[in-house]
Formats: C-alpha cells, structure tokens, sequence
C-alpha cells in the first residue's frame, strides 16, 4: 500500500521511482520558470496597456518594444541597498516577502494548464499537483497570502505599513468569505473538489457547458471582483493607496525585498487569472485539432488565450476605475456580495434538487432576506439621526 | 516509566514506509517547535507566526491520515481566519510589546504549572499509549473507508454531518450566527462609551491595582492604537 | 356506543370552560341554559352508553375505555381510564339525570343572583368530577373526581361567602373531608404497596390480587377507605359539616349534599366489595357506625327547626341506612336506596327551595304554615316525597328501606332494631316538617308583617316545577324497579349482580318473614306518621319533644370543639410563640449565619485571577487521569 | 505502512500539554487564547488518529464541530478582550481580577 500522502495522483499509481521523481522535479521548475518569465512580461503588458489607455508611449527603451524593461527594474532593483528600519522586527521583517509569494506560486500549482502529456510511457498531467482537494488548497493559499502582507506592515515599525497592514487584514478577510461561497456553487455543480474534474466537467460542449454559463454569470462575477479585492488589485488597492499611505504596508521595504513584494503581487494576479479560467472558463478546453506532433499544445494554447483576456481586464479595471473609500469597499463585500452571493447559492442548490417547494423556499428566504436587509437599513437609518431608541454609534 | 514507553513504542516504528515516516517526523517536530515557540515567544505577533507553524504540522498530519477535508479546513479556518484574527486583534490594540517571562506575580504558580502539567502528561502517555483503552465501541457516523466502496473522505465526512450529525451541524450554525451577533455587539461602543473615553483614560492613570502592567500600550507607548475599524472586520 | 364514554365528563367539562370563558358575558339566564344544555348532553350520552351496555350481559358487562396513560412512574402505571359496568352506569345514570332536573331547577331559582354565571360553572365542573369519580377505574383516578367534587362542594356551601355563615360552613366541610381524605391517600398508598396495582377490576386490578393482602391489611384498607367515605357521606362522628353544608343554595344542597355528592362514599365503599366482603371486622364497623348514624341523625331531625336542617339530617340518617346495607353485605340493597333517596330527597330539597323561594327566603318551618294553599304543586309533589321517605307503601322507600332492613334483620338483629326505631323516626320527623310547613294556621303572616314589600307565598316558574313534577314521579315510581314482574335489566339484584356478585350477602329466610318484616315496616312508618301529625298540626311548639340536646346535635360540636378545637388552638398558640420564634427562627438565623460565615471562608479561594482558576481546573484533571489510570491497571 | 497511531497520540498528548503549560504561565490574554487553540488542536489531533485507528468517521466528524465551536469562541473571545482593552487598556490576565472575592 502506498503512503496516502501519494495515493491520490495516477503518476504515482505504480509507487514512486526516480522517472517520476524527474517528472514532478520538472514539472515544479517549468511552472516556476514560466511564471517568472510570465510576471515580467505581465509587468511590461500592464505598463503598455496603462500607457496606451493615457495617451501616452510606455516604456520602450529596454529591448524590442520595451519588453526587457522589468528585467532592467529587477537588476536595478537587486543592486541597491537592502535597508532594515530600526524599530523593524528583523526577523519577521525578512520573513514576510518569502510568506508572500510562497502562496502565490503554491496557488498555481493547483491550477491545470492543458490535458495529458505521455513522454516514454509515463503520462502525466500538465499540472504540478492535483490534490482531490485542490480547490480547498486553493482557498487555503488565498487565506493564507494576507500574512505577508500583514507582517510586512507590522514587523516594518512604522505607522503607514501598520494602517495598511490592518486594511489588507480586513480586506482580505472579508473578500475571503465572497470567494469562497462563489467557488462552493461551482463545486456544487461538479460534485468534486479536484481542479482537474471541475474542468473535466465543463468540457462536454464548448463555451455551453462552461460554469460561467452554467451557475449563470453571477457568480462568475462575484468571484472576479472578490479576487481582484484578494489581489489588492485596484481599484482595491486601499492596501497601497500611495495617495493616503504613502505606499502602504511595503513602504520600508527596499531593494530585492520590494522586488519580491512586487512579484507576488503580479504573480497573484496571474495565478487568479488561472483560477478564474480554470473554475469559469473551462480552463484548456476548446476545440482542438488532431495534430500529430505537439497536439497537447492546443489546450494549452486555449488555457494561456482565456487567461490573457482575464490579464487584460485586470489592467482595464486599473486605468478605468478610481480607487474606493474605505467604508465603500466593506459596503461592497459585507452587503452586497456575501448577501447575493448567499442567495445565489440557494438558487444554483434549489435548480440541483430540484422539487417545487425550493420555489416556495426560495421565496420565503428572498421576503426574509428582505426584510432583514429592510430592518437592518431602517436601523441604520435611526442610528443616523441619533435616535436615543438606537443607543448605538458607529464609528 | 520513560524505559517502558520506550520498550513499547521503538517496535512500531518498523511497520512504517520511508516517505510517512519522515512526513511523520518533519510535521511532530514542526508541531511541536511550533508550540514551545507559542508558549515562550515573548512577543505575542511572535506568538501567533508559531501558532501558524503548528497548525500547519497538524495540518500535516491530517493528511497522513486521510483527513485531507479537515487538513484543508484546518488551514482554512485556523490559519486563514482565526490567527489572522489574532494578528489583527494585537495589532489593532497595539499590545505587540514584549512580554515579561521572568517573573510571575503570581507565587508558585509557575512551579505548580510544570508539575500538574507532567502529571497530566504522564497519566495520558500511561493512559494513551502503553494501555488497551480501545473498549471497541464505536460512534454512529459510521465507517471512515470502506474497501468495498471507495469514497473521498470529502463523501464520507459530508455525509456524517448532513445525515448523522445534522441537528449538531444545525446548532454549531446557530452558534456561529450567535457568535457573530455578539462579537458585533461587543466591539461596538455605545454613545456613551465613545464620550466618556477620555475620562477613561485619565481613570486608567491613578487606577491603583493590577499587578503587572506590561503589555499594556497606552498611547503614549510608541506604537498608536488604532481603533477605526473593528466593527467591518469583527462584524 | 360504549365508546362515547368520553364525552360523559367531556361534556360537562366542556361546559365547565365554555362558562368560565364566556359565562360572565352571556350572563342570566343563558350562562343557565348552557350549564343545563352540557349536563343534559351528558344525560343523553349516559342513556345511549345504557343501551350499548344492555347489549351485553352477564360478566360480560364491563367496558374500559383507557383515555391516556396518566401516571407512568416507575412501577406505578395510571392510565386515565374510563370503568364502564352495571354499578357505575347506575351512577352515571341518576347522577346526570338528577343533574339535569337541578340545572334545570336552577335556572330559574337563581335567577337574579350576581354570580349566576358561577354558579352553573361550578355546577358543571361538580358534575364532572362527580363523573370522573364514579368512572374512574382506578383509585387514583377516583381520588382525583373525590378532590374535585370535594372542592366544589367547598365552592358552592361558600357561594355566598359574604356570609360568615356560610364561608365558615365552607371551611367546616373543607375541614371533615380532608379528614376522610388522608384515609383515602393511606389506602391508596397501602393498596399500591401491598398489589403494586391502584386498577380495580381486570386482570391486573386490586381484585384479581386479593390474596395480597393478609386479613389485618385487607381490615385496614376498608377501614381506611371507610374513614374516607364517612368523611364524604357525613357518617358518625364525621358528619356536623353537612347541616352546616346547608348554608349552600338550595339546588346545592340537593344535588351535591343528598342526591349524588354524599352517596360517593356509599359509591366507594361499594366499588371495593370484594376487598369488604372479605373483612367481617371491617363490615361491622360500617353496618354499626351506619346504624348508630341512622338514629342519631333522626333524632336530631326531630328537633330542627330549619327545613333544610331538617332534610340534612334525613339525609345523614339515610345516608347511615345505606352504610348499614353496605355493611350487611347487601350492596344492591344500598344502591337501590341511593337511587330511591336521591329520587325523593332531590325531590324534598328542591321543594323546600320551592318553599325558601315562595315564602321569600323563609327557612324556619316555625314560621311557615298552610302553605298548601298556595302551593298547590309543590304541596302534592312535597307530599309524594314526604311519604316515600317515610316508608309507606308502595312508594319507593317503602322498598328501598325494607331491602335494607331484611338483609340487617338476617345478619345484625340489635343494627336491625335500631333501623326499625330509626324507621319510625324518619316517619316522624318528616311528618313534623310537613305538618309546620303546609298544614295548620298561616303563622307566617306575623312573620311577612316585618318585611312589608313581600306578597304572599306564590308557586314557583315552570323551570323549578318541572323538575319537582319528574321528580315525583320518580320517587313514587322508584319502587317499582325491585317488584318482582320488572324487566331483568333494571332489576338492582340481577343489574348489579355482576358485579358484587358472589360478595352480595343473600339472607335465607323464608317468605313469610320477609312478609311480616315489610308488614312490620310499614305499621311503623304509619304509626310515626300518625304520631307526629296528631301533635303538630294542631300546635306548632312542643318544647318537650324539642330537647336542647337534639337541637344542638348532640353537643357533638361542642365536644368536638373541647377535645380538638381548643387544644388545637393551644398547639397552635404555642407552635406560633415557641416553636416558630426559637426553634425555626432560630434554624433559619443559624443557616443564614452558617452560609454567611462559609462563603467568608471560601471567599478566599476566589482571588480573581484566572491563572489560578486554570490551575483548579488541570488538578482536576489530574485527578481524573490518574482516577482512569488506576482503573485501567484495574482492568488488565 | 502508516506510522503507528500511538505516535500520533504521544504527539497529540506533548501538544496539550504544551499548551496546558502555556495557558497557566502566559499572562497575556491573546497568547493564553493561543494555547487553548493549542489544546484544542492537540483533541483534534487525537480524534482524527481514533478515526483512523478505529476507521470511524465519527472523529472525523468532531473534528469539524471543534473547528467550528474554536472559531466561534475566538470571535467572542476576542470580542470581550477588545472591550476589555477599551475600559483597562491592557491585554494581561492577571489585571483583570476585580471578580476577586
């Protein structure tokens, strides 16, 4: 009996030896190579794009069309001076870069690129892991990628990262909840918990039976702004807001420790692109050829295509949107996306069973619900006008 | 006794294969440098970073275990919620200070503290580990694998707790509705509460009892405290 | 048809919530009308439950209708249950049908009162306790329709508890039932313990386990219920509370406190037939404190001058005939006389309320006079009663009593001769009443002279004359039923043999002594009938025949006052200066103290820190690990 | 072959203790919340083995109700020391011992 740390891939069906080793060693540094080599041109799409929605040129100095720009930031970056702040607690302080990428890379290794890759009789999957939990993995890596950015804040001794710090906690928290309530309706469609089923799933009929069409799109939406909220992505991106907080909870941090903060950052957004595809978009499905050489490229090619459009709508968010207040954010999260994301819920369940009485449950629950949201503003409303009744201030 | 256990406990290590051994061992000593850093790291943030390396090794061994479900939830729920509650909470009230580990104002209480500890410890490893308490009953969930019908432990465990366990499921619900309720409530300052509080502070200035005072960041101890926010994050 | 059992107490319950909720607002007389109408109901419900009864026979005439399971405690299981057999359906029959004639009757002789809805809310709730009692199957259940009719009696005597007479006489009748009731409790305690069972009949009842009980218990259980019913039927020296109890309504007094109330305990006593059957000490205790009460009754009834005082004491002293019979071993004789008495002295109480009502609440017979010159009705139906208590043939206490009196003559000679002296009593103390209050001078004329707005006495509303003519009919009738040539069903001896069976004492005489025996009742019925017209028609006041002792009951108030009432006020007196200052003031000081002066010590302990707490808690578990650990050395 | 469940309950039994230890020498409050989630996790542990050990679902199951209740308590808990700093503005248990009788 194999350990059950290994049981679940079909790699390892027949016990682990040193090609499958090779195999999973390859696979972990071709995914890190190429989300690497992915986030610095991810660096150069967003600044052309920002630049070309400004009217204006964008970077094109370093290399063809500019393309080497982020490579001549890094060696930039890696070459000054690596500054610690006196009140900073140095350990932490080295640590939270590290905890912020971590999760961002870990993220992606859940996510599946393209379909089966047979090379000298080993078949394997064009994905570093597939856990039969992955997308409980994946909600585990988001929850987890807000320490970085919290220690990072806190260990920095300084009050603008701390203010940030404790936005990105509460920010992240409470995306949190949105995100995964969308993501347990597509789980609730697919019956499984493995990203690879859950694209298997959608794969019947093109474009029909992808879950963004299938759980309607309002979940799909939910999750798109709970994750570029995960992101800090703006116009989320009260965690930096330069303009309030100087630079947010990455302000004292310099050198190749800024770089790898700025790393994470666009590696998240590139790996939640991935995720949204994967659960959504059917991830590497579409319509294929049967071509004799390379034909695992095609799916491959469908996946990196869906998730350039998700890569491009992130950028378009940023040049076109203003950042939001503070209370205008958790508005968002706490009242309108858990509440609809909620009610969304019970209807994708109720079409799942369905029998008559989901209706009249349905309906009970939307007149409860409404009544709640009436009572709760009507509250709100007494609390605003100083209603002795209401006895209760918020600040 | 420690002979004993020992005699007992070296003959099953030889069933184990190389890879869950090594899990095995990298997770305990994960959990249990973890939690020794819990209990003697003097800053408290110190504190919770250590409380997230246990977790994790226990999250670990959940999965050595086939509970991949609760290894999932365990992160989840533990590491991505409740410690980073803790993070927030003690940077929100600003009590990031070092703490005095030295002396305890209470007498004896350390010295105490060691030995009731070990007695429980020792009476658990007599209990736990060189007896045959197994009475062979079991619970009413029913089995976690069985080899005629192989299911995920996602299948069995939801179907325990939608079907045998619903009512507790229900209730543990209610419970978290509760819990929330009530955190709002008592985060939320009343009217009166927010403009009595400067005559709080300078109540705090002359209250003449509590023993130790470290800890206890009031505004002028460097780091502000800052109190914006609590009811959208608690809430 | 059995099965509408339910509805017998169902209904007057019903009728008891339907009053209590809206009674005030339908007020007079409607609140009347729908007390009578429950009662009625029932009334019809009892006659169709007969009829599917009598369509069985024999043994077979026993129906349980188990409503819920009641009690279910341990080994004690009591099933609220209904007892359906001959003695109970008899029950069941005149008590609703009296009930319905008294409902009836009150309608109109309340009328006018301010409580009226209250009154037909008691009565309702009367009735059905009453039910619940005769139908329970089980003691327990019997006890509780004992409590509740005994708490309506209560409520009903104090009715007008303005009063001090009456709420008094309320407390005093509260008083000697709960007496009788600590006997009921102990035999039910006694029951339970020695059969394990409080079922009467059935497999698993207190008959089929007689042979638990050794002969002193089984003595001690009739004696004990036997208290019980004394206290109840106001049997000797039990019984003052129910002259007293006349401070009631008239319609009370003759539905609760002669027709059905006070029969209960005769109800009882019979009811456990096989248990007294098998005591003789215990059955002659009964036969000779129903006796002694027979003629102590009597003589006090012929030196009252209250018409209902009067009628109180008859009804002790008929009350004391039926223990007789009972004790005699001669349940069916004592049944019929229970139906026969309830017939004629419903009857004599709603006429003497005719009376009270037409001579405007005039109760002294003293005072009283020719009335039956304007009352005609009442005059003939009073009369019909009059002669049927007294025994003379061939009306229905001509039967009942010389049933009663056969079966003494059999078994107790001296009880019987007392019974015979008692008989001649009752014919004359009944005499002297009817001679006071319808014949001779209108001696109440002087009397109206102090009261200008009232009128002559006038007959009463159809709704009170009613009941009196069905009445009579019954009581003339009544006698009727124990004649040879009647149908088996209504027969008492093969109606009720069933059920006493082979308990029932059956005297081996020849017919000519039953002959003589009747001959010689109904010579003495006439001769005290004769007497007492001969001397008090003509003169209303004989202070010879009315000696201060009878008209103060024998001084057995006042005895009872010198040996319970002031000692008990003394106890009394001493239990509040002694006892309660020093001892349970004292008692309660010295805990006070001792909590004070240990939660002082224990305050210690709490130090506020919750570190410290913590550490309680891991000895506790310290504790309770090495507890476990031992326990697992134990085990391997 | 899987590691033998004694272990697992040897270590399980190290963890509470642990966090016994802490919960009676630590004196600030958030860290004596920390080594109750310690214990806590220590029970979890051990039930998760049992359900192994005994291949029962049941412990499993406990385990999900013990993650719920500890999440519950942290927020109530945390709620009250928030409250608490309002008033007294320090986060030691040993200040807080006004219930002293």
């Amino acid at each position: 009996m194999t350990s059950p740390l290994l049981a679940t891939d079909p790699l390892f069906a027949h016990g682990v030896h040193w090609p499958e080793l090779l195999i999973v060693v390859v696979k972990v540094v071709v995914a890190f190579g190429a989300l690497l080599v992915a986030v610095m041109m991810m660096i150069w799409f967003e600044r052309k794009v920002i630049s070309d929605m400004q009217a204006r040129i964008g970077p094109n100095r370093a290399g063809p069309y500019g393309l080497l720009q982020s490579m001549a930031d890094g060696i930039k970056l890696f070459f000054k001076e690596d500054l610690i702040p006196d009140q900073a607690d140095r350990v932490v302080f080295r640590l939270a870069p590290y905890l912020s990428i971590l999760p961002a890379f870990l993220s992606f290794a859940i996510v599946p690129v393209g379909g089966f890759v047979t090379i000298s009789h080993h078949t394997f999957e064009l994905q570093v892991a597939d856990p039969p939990i992955g997308i409980l993995f994946l909600l585990a890596m988001s929850s987890l990628s807000v320490y970085g950015v919290m220690l990072a804040g806190w260990s920095s001794g300084s009050k603008y990262p701390l203010l940030g710090a404790v936005r990105a906690a509460a920010q992240m928290i409470s995306y949190e909840a949105a995100m995964g309530m969308s993501v347990i309706m597509v789980v609730l469609l697919a019956g499984t918990l493995s990203t690879r089923g859950i694209v298997l799933h959608q794969s019947q009929t093109f474009f029909g039976s992808w879950n963004l069409v299938r759980t309607g799109i309002v979940p799909f939406l939910i999750f798109f702004v709970a994750i570029t909220a995960e992101t800090n992505r703006p116009p989320f991106d009260l965690v930096e807001a330069d303009s309030e907080l100087v630079g947010g909870f990455n302000t004292e941090y310099s050198s190749l420790r800024f770089a790898l903060f700025y790393l994470a950052e666009f590696m998240n957004t590139i790996t939640m692109s991935a995720v949204v595809v994967t659960l959504f978009l059917g991830g590497p499905d579409g319509p294929t050829a049967h071509v004799p050489v390379l034909s695992w490229l095609i799916p491959v090619g469908w996946f990196l295509g869906k998730t350039l459009i998700f890569l491009f709508a992130a950028v378009w968010l940023r040049g076109a949107l203003p950042r939001l207040r503070y209370d205008q954010l958790m508005d968002l999260g706490w009242k309108v996306l858990i509440p609809v994301s909620l009610g969304w819920l019970l209807i994708v369940a109720s079409a799942l069973v369905w029998h008559w009485w989901c209706l009249v449950v349905a309906a009970a629950l939307a007149v409860l619900g409404g009544l709640l949201w009436r009572s709760v503003r009507v509250g709100a409303a007494r609390m605003a006008d100083g209603d002795p009744a209401g006895g209760v201030v918020v600040r | 006794m420690t002979a004993a256990v020992l005699a007992h406990l070296v003959p099953l290590v030889a069933g184990a294969s190389a890879v869950d051994a090594t899990t095995f061992a990298v997770a305990a000593l994960t959990v249990l440098v973890g939690a020794a850093g819990v209990i003697f790291a003097r800053n408290p943030v110190h504190a919770a970073l250590m409380l997230v390396m246990t977790l994790f090794g226990v999250a670990v061994l959940f999965v050595e275990q086939q509970a991949n479900f609760l290894a999932a939830v365990q992160v989840i729920v533990y590491a991505g919620a409740i410690v980073v509650l803790f993070l927030f909470v003690i940077m929100f009230l600003g009590v990031d200070k070092q703490d005095d580990l030295e002396h305890d104002p209470l007498r004896g209480q350390r010295p105490l503290a060691y030995v009731l500890v070990g007695l429980v410890l020792a009476a658990m490893v007599v209990l736990g580990v060189t007896t045959h308490w197994d009475t062979g009953a079991r619970s009413v969930a029913g089995v976690a694998r069985d080899s005629a019908h192989p299911q995920s432990d996602v299948a069995v465990l939801g179907k325990s707790v939608f079907t045998t366990y619903l009512f507790p499921f229900e209730i543990t619900a209610a419970l978290l509705v509760i819990a929330v309720v009530g955190a709002v409530v008592l985060a939320r300052r009343s009217a009166a509460e927010a403009q009595g509080d400067d005559r709080d502070d300078a109540e705090m200035g002359e209250d003449p009892d509590g023993p130790g005072t470290t800890g206890s960041g009031g505004p002028e101890d460097g780091m502000p405290a800052y109190d914006g926010d609590v009811q959208e994050v608690t809430s | 048809m059995l099965h509408a059992a339910y509805l017998l107490p169902l209904l007057p319950l019903a009728g008891f919530v339907a009053l209590a909720v809206i009674g005030r607002r339908l007020g007079d007389p409607w609140a009347g009308w729908i007390g009578t109408a429950a009662v009625a109901a029932s009334f019809v419900v009892a006659c169709i439950v007969y009829a599917g009864l009598l369509q069985r026979s024999g043994q077979g005439r026993v129906f349980t209708q188990v409503l819920f399971s009641w009690i279910p405690v341990g080994g004690l299981h009591v099933d609220a249950a209904l007892l359906v057999d001959p003695l109970s359906m008899t029950m069941v029959l005149f008590v609703t049908g009296i009930s319905t004639l008294i409902h009836l009757y009150s309608i109109g002789y309340m009328r006018g009162d301010e409580d009226y809805p209250k009154f037909f809310l008691y009565l309702n709730l009367f009735v059905a306790s009453m039910l619940l009692l005769v139908l329970g199957n089980n003691l327990v259940f019997t006890f509780v329709g004992w409590e509740g009719v005994g708490a309506c009696s209560y409520w009903l005597i104090s009715f007008w508890f303005g009063r001090e007479s009456a709420a008094s006489a309320g407390k005093k009748a509260f008083i000697y039932n709960r007496i009788g009731d600590v006997g009921f409790l102990l035999a039910i305690f006694l029951v339970f313990s020695k059969t394990g069972t409080v079922v009467y009949r059935g497999p698993h009842g207190i008959f089929a386990h007689l042979s638990a009980f050794g002969p002193g218990a089984r003595t001690a259980v009739c004696l004990l219920l036997f208290l019980a019913a004394a206290g109840k039927s106001a049997q000797f020296p039990l019984f003052p509370w129910l002259a007293d109890a006349m401070e009631g309504p008239t319609p009370v007094s003759a539905l609760i406190h002669a027709a059905t109330m006070v029969t209960a305990g005769v109800y009882l006593m019979c009811r456990i037939n096989p248990l007294l059957s098998l005591s003789h000490p215990a059955q002659v205790v009964v036969a000779t404190v129903g006796a002694v009460t027979a003629f102590i009754a009597a003589t006090i009834g012929c030196a009252q001058d209250d018409i209902k005082k009067v009628l109180a004491y008859s009804t002790i002293s008929q009350l004391g005939y039926m223990f007789l019979a009972v004790g005699t071993g001669a349940y069916e004789a004592a049944i019929f006389l229970m139906v026969a008495h309830a017939f004629f002295k419903g009857l004599l109480f709603l006429g003497a309320g005719s009376v009270i009502h037409g001579s405007h609440d005039e109760q002294d017979l003293k005072r009283m006079g020719n009335l039956r010159r304007y009352m005609k009705l009442t005059f003939v139906t009073f009369g019909v009663a009059w002669l049927a208590i007294a025994g003379i043939p061939p009306l229905s206490g001509f039967w009942a009593k010389g049933d009663v009196l056969t079966n003494a003559f059999a078994r107790f000679p001296a009880l019987w001769a007392i019974g015979l002296l008692t008989a001649a009593l009752t014919a004359y103390y009944m005499s002297r009443l009817m001679a006071l209050a319808f014949y001779g001078d209108d001696r109440w004329r002087a009397a109206v002279g102090d009261r200008r707005h009232a009128g002559d006495p006038h007959e009463s509303p159809w709704v009170m004359a009613l009941p009196l003519v069905v009445l009579a009919v019954l009581a003339a009738a009544g006698g009727l039923l124990s004649l040879p040539w009647h149908p088996a069903s209504v027969d008492p001896l093969r109606w009720l043999g069933p059920v006493f069976g082979s308990n029932l004492y059956t005297p081996r005489q020849a017919a000519s002594t039953k002959w003589v025996l009747s001959i010689v009742d109904a010579v003495v019925a006439v001769a005290g009938l004769a007497v007492a017209l001969r001397w008090w028609v003509r003169r209303p006041d004989h202070p010879a025949l009315e000696p201060v002792a009878l008209q103060r009951s024998w001084y057995l108030d006042d005895v009872f006052d010198a040996a319970i009432g002031r000692p008990g006020h003394a106890v009394a007196r001493f239990a509040a200066e002694v006892v309660d200052r020093v001892v349970i003031d004292g008692a309660v000081m010295g805990v006070a103290r001792l909590t004070r002066s240990a939660g002082a010590g224990l305050r210690k302990v709490q130090t506020g820190y919750v570190r410290q707490y913590a550490v309680g808690i891991v000895f506790g578990m310290v504790a309770l690990l090495v507890y476990m650990a031992a326990r697992a050395g134990v085990v391997h | 072959m899987s590691v033998d469940p004694k272990f697992y309950l040897a270590l399980s039994f190290a963890l509470f203790s642990i966090g016994a230890v802490g919960l009676l020498v630590r004196r600030n409050v958030l860290v004596m919340f920390m080594c109750v989630e310690l214990m806590l996790n220590a029970a979890n542990l051990a039930f998760v083995t049992f359900a192994r050990k005994l291949n029962d679902v049941g412990g499993q199951s406990m385990v999900f109700f013990v993650l719920v209740v500890a999440a519950a308590e942290v927020v109530v808990g945390l709620g009250i020391v928030v409250a608490i700093f309002r008033r007294r503005r320090g986060a030691t248990a040993d200040d807080f011992h006004l219930m002293k009788g």
